[in-house]
């Protein structure tokens, strides 16, 4: 069968018959930076392009309609716009942290996607580490907004920065109580073994009710931590103008809206990596006739299928909840979502010893 | 009991948020509530009501004679100065002199839209027509001459 | 309470302000120098209860200016004008703002469009013309702006 | 004052909030003093669209001084006219139709119901929720195109005249307001889904912004400020105008005086407002629609005033006639300028995202305020 996974094994083959060692492993590596980069740019119109439309239906309008085919190139014309428009630094600025910070929100995003596995065999990198590097790297991210948000020289731009530090800090917590129960049971740090590890029925399903739990746990924390609606403190259009970016214009501006859509994307691949098996297909017990055909289905479209289908969830919560106070922000995690993921940790710890799941 | 409230907290809270995105995944799955005119689009089949207000207009008819008898009640009328009458003194057949516009100046660009001139009007020679695309790139342009050029007043008019 | 038992009662409790019928209510003249006592009695005061100073302007009368207090009582549901003259080249009057504080904002309008000194108010400073604003008040019947003026 | 913008002496954040910002829905000023995310000081600074309304009607007659006041509390602007015509018919002492009346009171009631409409989707895209907005502006739609369709105009319409209305309603007018009414009634539960009901938005609004009933009657405060803090100032019920005392509605009072009982007051006074039109609505009676005045007004030398209750509270219309065709001095006592003076009292000590709470729910339009 053609998979993406043999012909990535014959493009290496092919490589390493024709080149000697060094040169095969710098046309893979460039072959990986163009991957990423296309992926990382169709991700990004891809993404925002869906948002629009699926704010413009729940918000009983159309959307974007006019530019190709149901304003499908709609995101393609905007970015063409953001290219070609000035990039203004302000007099105030601190200007070297200032052009900087949108390239480190950028390359946080880009690190991250390299242990992510986007379909059965294809994986940038392997790391045994994998779920570990993906929480670290990604808080990165916090040190470029704060960046922005200080040199941009406005108080809105700081107060957006200060938000963002505080929410991005505190969530943290409970999105890395939430990996650890799954890293309890699988035993493994590593997002391969992980995805094995649910050969026989997602996490979700075979977790009870504690996994469940958790998983909603890292959906809100991963909302809080894109900083998106309802916890889009850093932004808060309404209070803050627009945050910390409010002094960026162009393609630093089109930058960090970039990562944030990346951001989303890496939080729900993760999502979907830990709880909903990554790339295996939906398998039912002993329905040996049903399990054939969802395997037929190819692992990529697994894979990318149930992140959209997070990523709208995301965007369903976006576009329906008002956005809350920051003290009610933190309110929730210290006194709500850490207390529970705690006691859940401990619940999933007792399961994992007794053997309770299947 | 605390944690009995705590609990029932959160359920509230939660079905609460269900509630909303309920709705809106309504929304999101019926098309058909979609309210979005798609205006330029639309042209051919707007429909405007009969009495909106887009801008004063002198009907004339068939024979190009308007109404108007320039008495200008209108531009005492008229708060903002957007209507100006110039009269000139026609001599009719029977050599008398008989008083009659020569221009009727209207700044569109001044216009509020209220009515008022159309209210004061005796004879009922100016209207408020449909249109709203009055978008021009030169500001004069706005200013407008609304008697056609040798168009008369109708006959048994006073 | 109606207007004649008010006229009574503003009667007996202030002897020297002169009350004027005819409009829909009583307008109560007095001197700029009673005002602040006038009014903490009329807003103290048991039978009156004038606590809801609901609208505050001055109108300039070339000769003079017109202080226009409108008074109403949320419990009673009666209203009172209380009017204070002014003299024209150097008005000042007590302010209203410790009794009412929304006389606080309208004293500050009163005294950018008509000049009036407000003593004793607490932050006295212009709240709708521009910072830095020279030359004469606004709604003053003097008051020409020739730079501004819209031609056709 | 706006140049020492920085730090207060204390080492207090001064920001200035407008007069270019989303959350103050026009050009209001606010200088905020904080520390932190806490407010120590608001200073309101107004007058970036001061048009000096009043000075204008100076020199405009009676009949042309009505225009100008849509231009003020826009989304009241019928309530506005209907004021400014009253108390011009007071000092003429004409007597209006039945049938003005009625027309009147479901303009009135109709853009209570637009205003509110707006102010509910606006104050819930304040605090963040972008989907109401629409929603309300749904309904909103069919409101201005009734009116478009009666007066000729969506927002600024000067329908009313000393004497009466204008024109005559449209005949489709009657079927197309009780279609509204239905419409209405099919579609309010969601607002409650979407808004009212949601954990997020109560604990936004909670305790948010409190004054008291002794404060709102000292700061002036009006309408639905005031009702939220029991204070009863309904002027349809205390000093009725028109033919309101022959209207069955309630006047909603809240106690909390929070930015909760505020929404609560307005989203129940849409359902009072709806009342009313449907006591009205299908008993106008035949007649005049204005009654006969001379071409020329010439009020009596004298002093008048009227309160209408418009959607943010109490609008006030203060003339002084010397007898001539203008009116020497003219004075409108606009609800949102007593209302904002009491925001400073309310916002200290309250995090920045109660300020746009706040400011929502006192439903602030700054023409209204600037005049």
């Amino acid at each position: 069968m053609l998979s993406l996974e043999n012909i990535v094994q014959q493009f290496n083959q092919w490589l390493s018959e024709h080149f000697s060692a060094t040169t095969v492993l710098w046309i893979q590596l460039t072959a990986v930076v163009l991957f990423a980069i296309t992926l990382f740019a169709l991700l990004g119109l891809a993404l925002v392009l869906m948002e629009r439309k699926v704010a413009a239906y729940m918000q009983i309008r159309l959307g974007p309609n006019r530019v190709g085919p149901k304003g499908m190139f709609q995101t393609v014309a905007d970015t063409v716009k953001l290219v070609f428009k000035e990039s203004l630094t302000p007099d105030g600025a601190d200007k070297f942290l200032f052009n900087l910070a949108p390239f480190i929100v950028m390359i946080a995003a880009m690190l991250v996607l390299a242990p992510i596995a986007f379909a059965k065999g294809i994986q940038i990198w392997d790391i045994n580490i994998g779920v570990l590097y993906i929480t670290s790297v990604s808080s990165i991210a916090v040190i470029g907004i704060l960046m922005a948000g200080w040199s941009s020289g406005n108080k809105y731009s700081l107060l957006g920065a200060m938000r963002s530090g505080a929410q991005i800090v505190s969530y943290e917590l409970s999105a890395g109580l939430s990996i650890i129960s799954i890293v309890i049971l699988t035993g493994s740090l590593s997002v391969q073994d992980i995805i094995n590890s649910q050969q026989n029925g997602w996490w979700i399903f075979k977790g009870h009710i504690p996994i469940i739990i958790s998983f909603v746990i890292f959906i809100i924390a991963i909302t809080a931590e894109t900083n998106r609606a309802p916890f889009d403190m850093a932004e808060a259009e309404s209070e803050l103008t627009a945050g910390f970016h409010t002094e960026y214009s162009g393609m630093k501006f089109a930058l960090f809206f970039l990562a944030e859509y990346i951001n989303i994307f890496i939080g729900c691949a993760l999502a979907v990596t830990l709880f909903l098996g990554g790339w295996m297909p939906f398998h039912i017990g002993t329905w040996a006739a049903f399990n054939h055909i969802m395997d037929y289905i190819p692992s990529s479209i697994w894979f990318f299928g149930k992140t959209i289908v997070l990523i709208f969830g995301l965007m369903w919560f976006r576009w329906t909840f008002p956005r809350l106070r920051i003290d009610q922000l933190l309110n929730l995690e210290w006194k709500y979502l850490l207390p529970i993921s705690m006691v859940n940790l401990l619940v999933v710890t007792l399961m994992a010893i007794l053997g309770w799941h299947f | 009991m605390f944690i009995k409230n705590y609990i029932s907290e959160i359920v509230q809270a939660i079905k609460s948020l269900l509630k909303g995105m309920k709705m809106t995944g309504y929304y999101f799955t019926h098309h058909k509530e979609i309210i979005t005119e798609q205006y330029p689009d639309n042209r051919n089949t707007l429909q405007l009501a009969e009495r909106f207000r887009g801008e004063v207009i002198m009907p004339h008819d068939e024979n190009n004679e308007h109404a108007c008898t320039g008495c200008t009640a209108c531009e005492l009328a008229c708060p903002n100065g957007t209507i100006k009458i110039i009269t000139k003194h026609d001599i009719t057949p029977e050599g008398k002199k008989k008083k009659a516009i020569d221009a009727f100046i209207y700044h569109l660009e001044l216009c509020t839209m209220c009515n008022l001139c159309i209210e004061a009007c005796p004879t009922d020679a100016i209207k408020m027509s449909n249109a709203f695309e009055h978008s021009v790139y030169n500001r004069r342009d706005l200013t407008k001459i609304l008697n056609q050029p040798n168009s008369k007043i109708r006959e048994g008019i006073e | 309470m109606t207007n004649d038992e008010l006229k009574i009662e503003l009667t007996t409790l202030f002897p020297t302000m002169q009350i004027e019928e005819g409009g829909e209510w009583l307008n109560g003249f007095i001197e700029p120098l009673e005002l602040l006592s006038v009014i903490h009695e009329l807003k103290n005061n048991i039978n009156l209860k004038f606590d809801y100073l609901f609208c505050l302007t001055c109108v300039d009368f070339k000769s003079h200016l017109t202080m226009v207090y409108h008074l109403s009582s949320t419990t009673f549901h009666h209203s009172v004008v209380i009017k204070s003259k002014l003299d024209i080249a150097n008005p000042q009057i007590e302010t209203l703002s410790n009794l009412y504080r929304t006389a606080e904002f309208h004293e500050r309008e009163v005294y950018e469009m008509f000049g009036v000194n407000f003593l004793n108010h607490p932050d006295l400073r212009l709240l709708i013309l521009p910072d830095g604003w020279e030359g004469k008040n606004p709604m003053r019947k003097d008051f020409e702006d020739p730079i501004n003026m819209i031609k056709l | 004052m706006i140049q020492e913008i920085g730090k207060t002496e204390q080492g207090d954040l001064i920001i200035n909030m407008g007069p270019q910002h989303p959350a103050t829905h026009g050009v209001l000023h606010l200088r905020v003093t904080l520390n932190g995310e806490t407010i120590v000081k608001v200073e309101p600074h107004l007058g970036y669209i001061h048009r000096s309304i009043e000075k204008m009607c100076e020199s405009l007659n009676y009949r042309q001084f009505i225009y100008s006041t849509s231009r003020m509390d826009y989304l009241s602007a019928h309530i506005n006219n209907h004021a400014c015509a009253m108390c011009v018919e007071k000092g003429l002492q004409v007597e209006i139709p039945p049938r003005a009346q009625y027309i009147r009171i479901i303009m009135d009631e109709l853009t209570r119901l637009a205003s509110h409409l707006l102010w509910w989707g606006a104050m819930a895209m304040d605090i963040g929720a972008f989907t109401p907005f629409f929603h309300s502006f749904r309904e909103r739609e069919t409101i201005t195109d009734i009116m478009e369709e009666t007066c000729g105009a969506r927002l600024t319409m000067n329908y009313m005249v000393p004497g009466g209305v204008m024109v005559d309603i449209h005949p489709n007018f009657q079927k197309r307001v009780i279609d509204f009414i239905a419409q209405y009634k099919s579609k309010i539960h969601e607002y409650h889904e979407l808004v009212t009901g949601n954990t997020i938005f109560i604990n936004r609004m909670k305790g948010v912004g409190i004054i008291s009933k002794e404060d709102a009657i000292s700061f002036g405060c009006s309408g639905p400020v005031a009702r939220a803090t029991g204070l009863s100032c309904d002027v349809r019920k205390i000093f009725p105008y028109e033919i309101y005392d022959q209207l069955e509605f309630d006047e909603i009072l809240e106690t909390a005086g929070d930015s909760l009982a505020r929404y609560t007051v307005r989203m129940k006074e849409m359902d009072q407002s709806i009342k009313i039109i449907e006591q009205l609505i299908h008993n106008i009676p035949e007649g005049e629609f204005q009654a006969k005045t001379k071409a020329v007004l010439k009020l009596p030398k004298g002093e008048f005033y009227t309160r209408a209750e418009t959607a943010r509270g109490e609008f006030g219309v203060y003339i002084v006639s010397e007898g001539g065709m203008t009116p020497y001095r003219i004075k409108f006592r606009s609800p949102g300028f007593s209302n904002l003076s009491a925001l400073d009292h309310m916002a200290r000590g309250a995090k920045i995202g109660d300020l746009i709470a706040m400011m929502g729910t006192l439903d602030l339009v700054i023409p209204d305020i600037d005049r």
